[in-house]
């Protein structure tokens, strides 16, 4: 592009991010090897999972946690740390 | 001040979202999360060159709160200039906190951190401590305790310790600012978030260091993060006390110490350090604790 | 000139393979080039590595785009990246997995189950050098001799069982690929 | 007009006054120390409501916070030299790629080692690829104008880039001037209240610097395309500058240029005694005129070659060097030229470095030598210093 053909973007020409939590949308689920499943029956809600995950994946609900699986890495602290087993680990795509 | 007892009092509201490019299992990452549970959307964070410079990623961040990345060295004094620069423009409600690395706080940035520090800005300044230049790939940094191998402190034949270099007491340093210091843990969050909105309530400068689990630097599963983190407390590897007005606060008393043994087996950045080398690390893990518990409720700077 | 590509994820040592091709190559006497995109390799993030290897000096540079062979070193990833990208009906698109995948590819599509040869000799799923076994029964570019040598080199830091570990699991790879 | 006696520093100083900066970081150094000095006796004695007067530990961390609180909206004032302008390097790229229009004022010294307290531009002329716009005074009115119009040229929407305003140290600095100091209510009309629409303010969440991968190259570009607009924003806010103060100036300053065959160019103070020097040459019969280059970022390509084009023999007088190379402004004109009909003969003289004394005697040497270069057809690059020893 010849230089007095580039337009002036103004603010859109600045490099910052004016959309909040837009990393949201990201798909890191791509990352996963293995995958969080939680069984709801030996769940006592205890809030560790959504406590401890890293990239704020479980989300807290009156029902306990639900995962979302399109920011979920799969590090599998959730599963470590839940002290009733409620959530097990399964292999991705088996 | 907003008081957290349990797990159970932490706020069901997040400021952070997932999609960063952190590790799976990344450490300083949770601790971001946690920390903005306290500090609201309502807050600058200012970050120093690092892991979390990668937090934010042009079109996309996971934060709901602001940032701004300078460099590697100034954070503090980019805080500094963000929070007068509020104050000025009637936003002194707003949070500034820096989240930086330790390269970043014991190293290149200490000059801006202890000239923040001593003016005793109204500004959270958390470490998140991974014992190293993490973004780098895991490079030594004065940070780096005693016997850990990192890229630049490899084992050899000439010297199989790895880093022979005592780590600063930073806590201590920063305590002599007169200033609010303390350090936290991310197994122990309830302690951490409290530890914060006391921060946030505080008229000057705050100094929090959080040892920031690295799943990739450390080497181990990064399932672990919450153990090792636990595990680091529990060894006296990372005592969990506070100074203010230059009097000591023990947060977690232990009868006794698990060996240091424990902790180190489960990670790759241990293995194979000599036996002589895990025996000189506890000895340096026994004066600090030893030392805390001497001064524990008395003047300690 | 011949370039292969590499798709794997952060710690299945992805840039480890190149390296290891680059090696043999080497030792056959060849100009070789190999690297691996810098920046996102994240435990579990997809990544690739590159390897070209010529006769004469390589005046190319940077990211392959029309690769002769095509590995990839975890068939998950064949949902996630267009693994057969640039890839002609001359070229190879080699999968480590039990069953022949369904791509479209003009390519020829060959799969190794790399991950069980790894199991069965090695004892860990150390794919990426057990994979090399395969590349060099399709492609004639390197042979397992200078293979075995690229092993040695580069696993010199390791125990000697390792290394004869990985030579066994290569040989293996070369035996059942078809 | 009621005309005050000031000194170059304390110039700068009621730039930052009259703009009402919110934030002023700070920290000394030889030959600015002054500068915030006036500045800290303003702020001890309320004369700055409003405004923070922030002592920093280094350089480096004035700039970080002047990024911290320009990114938060504040409109930033600074002032710093020599080395405390080099130790700002890093931040300075930071501050113009995050699109902050911040002001500094640079007052010039010469760089270690050895050490020397006296002015040349090599501090100044080292940050000129950084993306701020660079402005470079003559004398101690133009400093205080300078600083009015950089606020009002960075604060642009077409610009939103930080500015230095540059002088000599010593010899503008320390040297007292008369000069018109204009009311703040003069000030208010031609520079409104910043409002910022790019940056953090409370309920706008913005993140500031993150990584990008490809996009580099946009922003990049950007920043560059923001510069060169800064081009017709100087030209325009002259109207209103003129209107408001009665002084009016241009992207260059041209000095009997009308006829001149020998053509001297030159940047800040010593174009005043090299002016001194041309008159009395002109008397003499000599076609001799200046250029003064007052707008170094963006570099006024067609204001340059229009104000050259005529000339038989151009003589570049760098106060600083690049060593291996030449002065640095010496290519820069040459590149200016390029593209014209007919190329005059250009020589490059370095003169004055470390404050090495800057005489009409060695005006006139210069353009008596240019003359001897028109006249041999051959250009030179001398050391001009360097003469008597």
């Amino acid at each position: 592009m010849r230089e007095e053909e580039i337009p002036y973007k103004g603010i859109e020409g600045i490099p910052i991010i004016r959309e909040p939590g837009s990393a949201a949308k990201v798909n890191r689920g791509s990352w996963r090897l293995v995958r969080p499943v939680h069984h709801s029956e030996k769940c006592t809600k205890c809030k560790i999972c959504y406590i401890y995950c890293p990239d704020a994946a479980i989300n807290w609900t009156p029902d306990g946690p639900e995962i979302n699986l399109t920011s979920c890495k799969g590090c599998m602290i959730c599963v470590e740390e839940c002290p009733t087993g409620a959530l097990t680990e399964e292999k991705e795509g088996a | 001040m907003q008081e957290f007892k349990s797990l159970k009092d932490i706020p069901e509201q997040d400021y952070f979202t997932g999609g960063s490019s952190a590790c799976a299992g990344c450490g300083p990452s949770l601790g971001l999360k946690l920390a903005l549970k306290v500090l609201g959307p309502e807050t600058i964070i200012i970050n120093s060159a690092g892991c979390m410079t990668l937090l934010p990623l042009y079109p996309n961040t996971p934060l709901k709160a602001s940032w701004i990345h300078n460099a590697i060295e100034n954070a503090a004094s980019t805080a500094a200039g963000a929070r007068h620069g509020l104050d000025n423009l009637g936003n002194g409600d707003m949070n500034v906190v820096v989240y930086a690395g330790d390269g970043a706080t014991y190293d290149i940035g200490f000059a801006s951190l202890s000239a923040a520090a001593a003016k005793n800005e109204r500004i959270i300044y958390i470490c998140y401590n991974n014992q190293s230049y993490g973004n780098t790939g895991f490079q030594w940094s004065t940070a780096t305790p005693y016997g850990s191998e990192t890229k630049t402190t490899p084992r050899g034949k000439e010297n199989p310790t790895g880093n022979t270099i005592v780590n600063k007491d930073m806590l201590k340093i920063m305590g002599a600012h007169r200033v609010y210091a303390a350090t936290a843990s991310l197994a122990y969050p309830v302690d951490f978030l409290n530890k914060l909105s006391r921060a946030k309530e505080r008229d000057g400068f705050s100094y929090i260091e959080l040892l920031g689990a690295c799943t990739a630097g450390w080497n181990y599963d990064p399932r672990l993060t919450i153990k090792i983190s636990k595990l680091a407390v529990r060894c006296g590897m990372w005592p969990l006390y506070e100074i203010e007005h230059g009097m000591l606060n023990l947060n977690k008393d232990f009868n006794e110490l698990k060996p240091i043994d424990e902790f180190l087996k489960m990670q790759g950045r241990y293995r194979a350090l000599p036996p002589e080398g895990v025996e000189r690390l506890q000895e340096l893990i026994d004066e600090h604790w030893a030392e805390l518990k001497e001064y524990n409720k008395q003047r300690y700077v | 000139m011949y370039k292969i590509r590499i798709h794997g994820r952060g710690g299945q040592g992805a840039k480890k393979a190149a390296k290891m091709i680059g090696l043999a190559a080497f030792k056959m006497g060849k100009q070789v080039q190999d690297f691996a995109l810098y920046g996102a390799e994240r435990r579990g993030a997809p990544v690739m590595s590159f390897v070209r290897i010529n006769d004469d000096p390589i005046l190319e540079r940077g990211y392959v785009d029309d690769p002769d062979v095509v590995l990839v070193l975890d068939r998950t990833l064949l949902d996630l990246v267009n693994v057969a990208d640039g890839l002609s009906e001359n070229g190879v698109l080699l999968v480590n997995s039990e069953h022949k995948p369904d791509i479209d590819t003009p390519a020829e599509v060959k799969n190794v189950d790399a991950t069980s040869i790894a199991l069965d000799t090695i004892g860990k799923p150390i794919f990426n050098t057990t994979m090399l076994g395969a590349l060099a029964k399709f492609t004639n570019i390197i042979s397992i001799d200078a293979l075995n040598w690229a092993i040695e080199e580069e696993l010199s830091k390791y125990p000697q069982k390792l290394i004869e570990a990985n030579k066994t699991a290569v040989r293996k790879c070369y035996e059942v690929a078809k | 007009m009621k005309q005050t006696l000031v000194t170059g520093n304390e110039a700068a100083a009621w730039g930052a006054r009259l703009v009402r900066a919110k934030y002023i970081p700070n920290f000394p150094i030889t030959p600015q120390t002054e500068c915030i000095e006036t500045l800290a006796r303003w702020s001890a004695d309320g004369e700055l409501p409003g405004t923070y007067f922030d002592r920093m530990e280094s350089e480096h961390s004035v700039m970080s916070a002047a990024v911290g609180a320009a990114a938060v909206g504040s409109r930033v004032f600074t002032a710093t030299s020599s080395q405390g302008l080099l130790l700002m390097h890093e931040v300075l790229y930071i501050a113009a790629g995050m699109r902050l229009p911040i002001v500094m004022a640079t007052i010039s010294r010469g760089l270690s080692a050895p050490v020397t307290l006296w002015s040349d531009h090599n501090d100044f002329l080292d940050q000129r690829d950084s993306g701020w716009l660079m402005f470079h005074a003559e004398n101690n009115q133009e400093v205080l104008d300078m600083v009015l119009q950089a606020y009002r040229i960075a604060e642009d929407p077409r610009v939103l880039l930080p500015a230095m305003v540059n002088m000599d140290g010593y010899v503008l600095s320390f040297t007292d001037e008369p000069i018109i100091i204009p009311s703040p209510g003069q000030v208010e009309e031609f520079l409104p209240k910043y409002a910022p629409a790019h940056t953090i303010a409370k309920n706008r969440p913005v993140t500031v610097g993150p990584p990008v991968l490809e996009e580099y190259s946009i922003f990049r570009a950007q920043n560059h395309v923001a510069s060169r607009n800064a081009l017709n924003v100087i030209e325009e806010v002259q109207d209103d500058f003129e209107k408001i103060f009665g002084r009016r100036y241009h992207l260059v300053d041209e000095f009997m240029l009308e006829d001149a065959e020998l053509v001297l160019v030159t940047q800040g103070s010593m174009s005043t005694t090299a002016k001194a020097a041309i008159l009395e040459m002109r008397d003499e019969g000599i076609k001799v005129g200046l250029l003064r280059l007052r707008i170094i970022r963006p570099w006024p390509n067609e204001a340059v070659a229009g104000a050259l084009k005529d000339a038989k023999a151009i003589a570049v007088i760098d106060r600083n060097v690049a060593p291996g190379k030449g002065g640095i402004m010496f290519p820069e004109i040459i590149e200016t030229l390029y593209n014209l009909d007919r190329l005059p003969l250009v020589s490059g003289f370095v003169v004055g470095l470390g404050g090495n004394p800057q005489t009409e005697s060695k005006v006139k040497e210069i353009t008596h030598k240019l003359m001897d270069d028109l006249a041999a057809g051959r250009p030179r690059m001398e050391w001009n210093d360097l003469e008597e020893i």
